[in-house]
């Protein structure tokens, strides 16, 4: 068990939890000036010792934080999982610098372009953006899968069922997905060598 | 009251529509042009007409909104991850800083470069 | 009878104790309540927490199943004598909620009146308690040595004791229980309630045997238990002495040895006292009728 | 199939700051019945090993929310978690997350306390109407929208599960902000601008970042985590009407 220990008795630890909450209202004698001295004499009677701590009163003592690891995030299966839907927006940034270096390479010419490609074919390419593009879908699927909660969607007065938002997400994706490979595949293919009859 | 308007709903706007848009469209894009083109799936590539298709008016303009988005997105959800995933908050300003700064520079480059285009 | 009031359903239960036809369960007798003709949106409608509950709690489903039902107590519907404002005849000592007896109840609480205790008769004590406080100025030094009193007896009292060999508080708190549910349960007579006084004085010497764990002066819930149970036994005695006194039945407070309301004699609150020996003395207070007389209770089904 | 399990050990947090500097674990051997909840177990080492345990419970129904504790790692409320389900133990006793600990199980929710309040969880009217006025009907579609919302029990589940929370903790958090949608979708509200003020200023709804963790432990499936992404739409959509219309405050 890792505690904080001398920390508490100087205010909140910002080091470890690098927060700043308030401390324990009672804690630094803003009751105290309301109790009655003698009160608070009484309570040392035939009271237990107490840790030597010049902040303490007896009434309340110490407040135990515990400290938030660095690896919070690896905690459950949850959180593992949020972590690494909050990193793909890092394959959504490669995707659109390598999009416009794509576009460039195409605006340089068919020597820029064919050089590109080649660069695109390299096996070791190749395996780096197919696990960019399992991000990149990973991404899609937590973020449509998400919507329903974002969006509460209502019909006369009825929400609509969070079933039917997640279909018409996904549906839209698969729609538009299917319109930019028949696209992409009209504008790539070879008008000769056609993959479609 | 002396309170700034907060930017965060402008920034988180951003996020968001780029969020959307990146899980619409990425996935399809990168497959398609990144993996299945280069791999020779489709057969020999017509460089003329992938041209074409790039500085055509209504894909520039598409890009031209779409990249911005896809900058911010990054940048306001890579900040959260920085700040969150390793307790950062005493270079909250600074990240956020530095992200939405990285986000607007790409995106500017990346306009100036879309009007260059053909 | 499902839709009687909750005195009538468990002397109906009793009734049907006797007669032998409960089914035994691991927390005492039971009988069944059938909500399956209600069919399930009815009962998602209406019913939601019900559902949840035996769902969570006995892992049965009420639309298909039938519940396990059994009296209990659920509410006082006595307490600290208050007037409207919830202040108590010790000035600027005010009570709310159940603690208080507010006498919108009478002699059977209906559903939802903590409801209307909290929210209007709460917010009327908040609000005279405020204006008293600002009304008056420090607590005299009489207060202070009394308060001082008090924590003695707390620490010297209830924390110093010794942890050798004690009763556990535990243990006397279920006997309490078990006598108040025998002997001022749902149907009473004078030998049980006079046997109930006995009980509860007995464990009234066993309780000054407990012994507390907890030497703590922060968040101590043992202590806050221990006190909680030595009012209790004044409780327990209060309620005790009362149904005693009070020979005719009326509302849950049901005499076999005098069946029948008596309103010459007992249309009056019961008030009970601490004499100077320790024991009980119990007043009737007259009723002050304003709009409805009270009548015979008549109820369908 | 007979029972093999007949005791299971239950592994406490221990924190008694006055002889202790240091929190500690205790380990109690319970016995283990079918129908016991975690709670039941705590009850039973109360009632018969050691007094001086320390934890808040009360209703043992799931209703009050007072007996939230992190039990093998996850916020929970005690009254509703079979042991049965944990089985063969040890189950570890924790407090709950993100409240600084006062002692053993017992957390200090006065930060929650003190927050709540700022968000005004309770319906403002522009204009007080007269009581003779009568009752101010809904429709069941009224009610509808925010019901969900009116189902929390203050149970800091939400929170002990949130690692904003955890790490920030100015931060309003979930279960207030679900409390103040709760009344921002009243039809009979009218506080709304008045929320904003707190809801979507610094360490408002924008810290959040969608874990989604308070709803998943959420014991009443209130769904703050649903009601803060919706909030963020509202303001969003609020602030760039503020930025048409300039003359309101934004």
């Amino acid at each position: 068990m890792r505690s904080r220990e001398e920390g508490a008795a100087t205010g909140p630890d910002r080091a470890t939890t690098g927060s700043d909450r308030a401390p324990p209202p009672a804690e630094a004698g803003t009751r105290g000036g309301e109790i009655p001295q003698e009160l608070h004499a009484m309570g040392d009677r035939g009271a237990p010792p107490v840790q030597e701590n010049p902040r303490h009163t007896r009434y309340h003592p110490k407040w135990h934080r515990q400290p938030t690891p660095l690896t919070w995030w690896t905690r459950n299966r949850r959180y593992r999982a949020f972590i690494l839907r909050e990193l793909t927006s890092v394959a959504v940034l490669y995707a659109a610098v390598l999009l416009l270096i794509h576009l460039l390479a195409l605006d340089r010419g068919p020597e820029s372009h064919a050089a590109f490609q080649a660069w695109l074919a390299r096996p070791g390419v190749v395996a780096f953006h197919l696990f960019v593009l399992a991000a990149l879908l990973y991404h899609t699927v937590t973020w449509l899968n998400l919507a329903p909660q974002a969006i509460a969607l209502r019909i006369r007065g009825r929400r609509v069922p969070s079933r039917i938002v997640l279909l018409a997400h996904h549906f839209a994706w698969l729609a538009l997905s299917a319109i930019i490979v028949a696209g992409l595949l009209f504008a790539l293919g070879d008008p000769g060598e056609a993959p479609w009859p | 009251m002396a309170l700034k308007p907060p930017r965060e709903p402008l920034v988180w706007a951003l996020f968001s529509a780029g969020g959307m848009v990146a899980a619409l469209v990425l996935p399809a894009l990168a497959g398609i042009l990144w993996i299945a083109a280069p791999l020779g799936l489709l057969g020999p590539l017509d460089h003329e007409g992938l041209r074409l298709l790039a500085v055509h008016p209504v894909v520039r303009i598409g890009m031209g909104l779409l990249l911005p988005l896809f900058f911010f997105h990054w940048a306001h959800r890579f900040r959260h991850t920085l700040h969150d995933g390793l307790q950062l908050y005493h270079l909250s300003r600074f990240i956020a800083l530095v992200t939405y700064g990285v986000a607007l520079g790409l995106s500017l480059g990346a306009l100036w470069i879309l009007w260059s285009l053909g | 009878m499902e839709l009687g009031p909750r005195d009538r359903l468990s002397q109906a239960f009793e009734g049907e104790r006797e007669k032998g036809r409960t089914i035994e369960g691991p927390y005492g007798e039971v009988v069944h309540l059938d909500l399956r003709h209600l069919g399930e949106k009815v009962i998602d409608e209406k019913l939601p927490f019900v559902r949840e509950l035996c769902r969570k709690y006995e892992k049965i489903d009420p639309v298909e199943e039938l519940i396990p039902v059994r009296p209990v107590v659920h509410y006082m519907i006595g307490g600290i004598d208050v007037d409207m404002d919830g202040a108590t005849s010790l000035a600027g000592l005010y009570a709310a909620g159940e603690t208080a007896c507010i006498n919108i109840n009478g002699a059977n609480r209906l559903g939802s009146n903590s409801l209307t205790a909290l929210l209007v008769f709460g917010a009327r004590a908040g609000r005279a308690a405020a204006e008293f406080a600002r009304g008056s100025g420090d607590p005299p030094r009489s207060v202070l040595a009394q308060a001082l009193e008090e924590e003695e007896r707390l620490h010297g009292g209830v924390l110093g004791r010794s942890t050798e060999g004690g009763e556990r508080l535990a243990s006397v708190r279920e006997d309490l229980l078990a006598t108040m549910e025998s002997r001022a349960g749902i149907f009473r007579d004078e030998a049980g309630l006079r046997a109930g006084i006995s009980e509860v004085e007995e464990l009234r010497r066993r309780f000054a045997d407990v012994a507390l764990d907890d030497r703590s002066l922060t968040f101590n819930t043992e202590l806050a238990h221990g006190l909680e149970l030595e009012n209790l036994l004044d409780v327990g005695e209060t309620i005790l002495c009362s149904a005693l006194e009070r020979t005719e039945s009326r509302g849950s407070h049901q005499r076999t040895d005098h069946s029948g309301r008596n309103d010459a004699d007992f249309l009056a609150h019961s008030l009970c006292y601490r004499e100077e020996d320790g024991s009980c003395r119990v007043e009737f207070e007259p009723v002050t009728i304003t709009r409805w007389p009270p009548a015979e209770r008549h109820y369908g089904g | 199939m007979e029972n093999a399990v007949d005791t299971v050990t239950l592994k406490v947090f221990r924190y008694r700051p006055e002889t202790a500097p240091e929190p500690e674990y205790e380990t109690f051997e319970v016995p283990y019945q079918e129908d016991w909840m975690v709670l039941d177990a705590l009850n039973h080492v109360k009632d018969e090993m050691d007094g001086s345990l320390s934890y808040r419970w009360s209703c043992r129904m799931g209703v009050c929310g007072s007996c939230g504790m992190t039990v093998n790692g996850e916020p929970v409320l005690t009254c509703a978690t079979y042991i049965e389900d944990l089985l063969p133990g040890p189950i570890r006793i924790d407090p709950l997350r993100g409240f600084p600990v006062i002692r053993d199980l017992v957390g200090d929710l006065g930060d929650f306390m003190a927050k709540l309040p700022r968000v005004k969880p309770w319906i403002i009217r522009k204009e007080e109407e007269p009581l003779d006025a009568g009752e101010t009907l809904q429709t069941p579609e009224e009610v509808g929208a925010f019901r969900q919302y009116s189902m929390c029990i203050n149970c800091m589940l939400c929170y002990a599960a949130c690692p904003i929370y955890e790490m920030e903790p100015d931060f309003i958090g979930p279960a207030a902000i679900a409390l103040a949608q709760r009344y921002n979708l009243d039809s009979r509200d009218h506080g709304a601008d008045e929320r904003m003020d707190v809801l979507s200023r610094k360490h408002g709804v924008w810290d959040c970042t969608f874990v989604g963790e308070c709803s998943v432990v959420c014991p009443k499936d209130v769904d703050p985590a649903g009601a803060i992404q919706r909030y963020k739409v509202t303001a969003t959509m609020d602030w760039f009407r503020s930025l048409l219309r300039p003359g309101r405050s934004g």
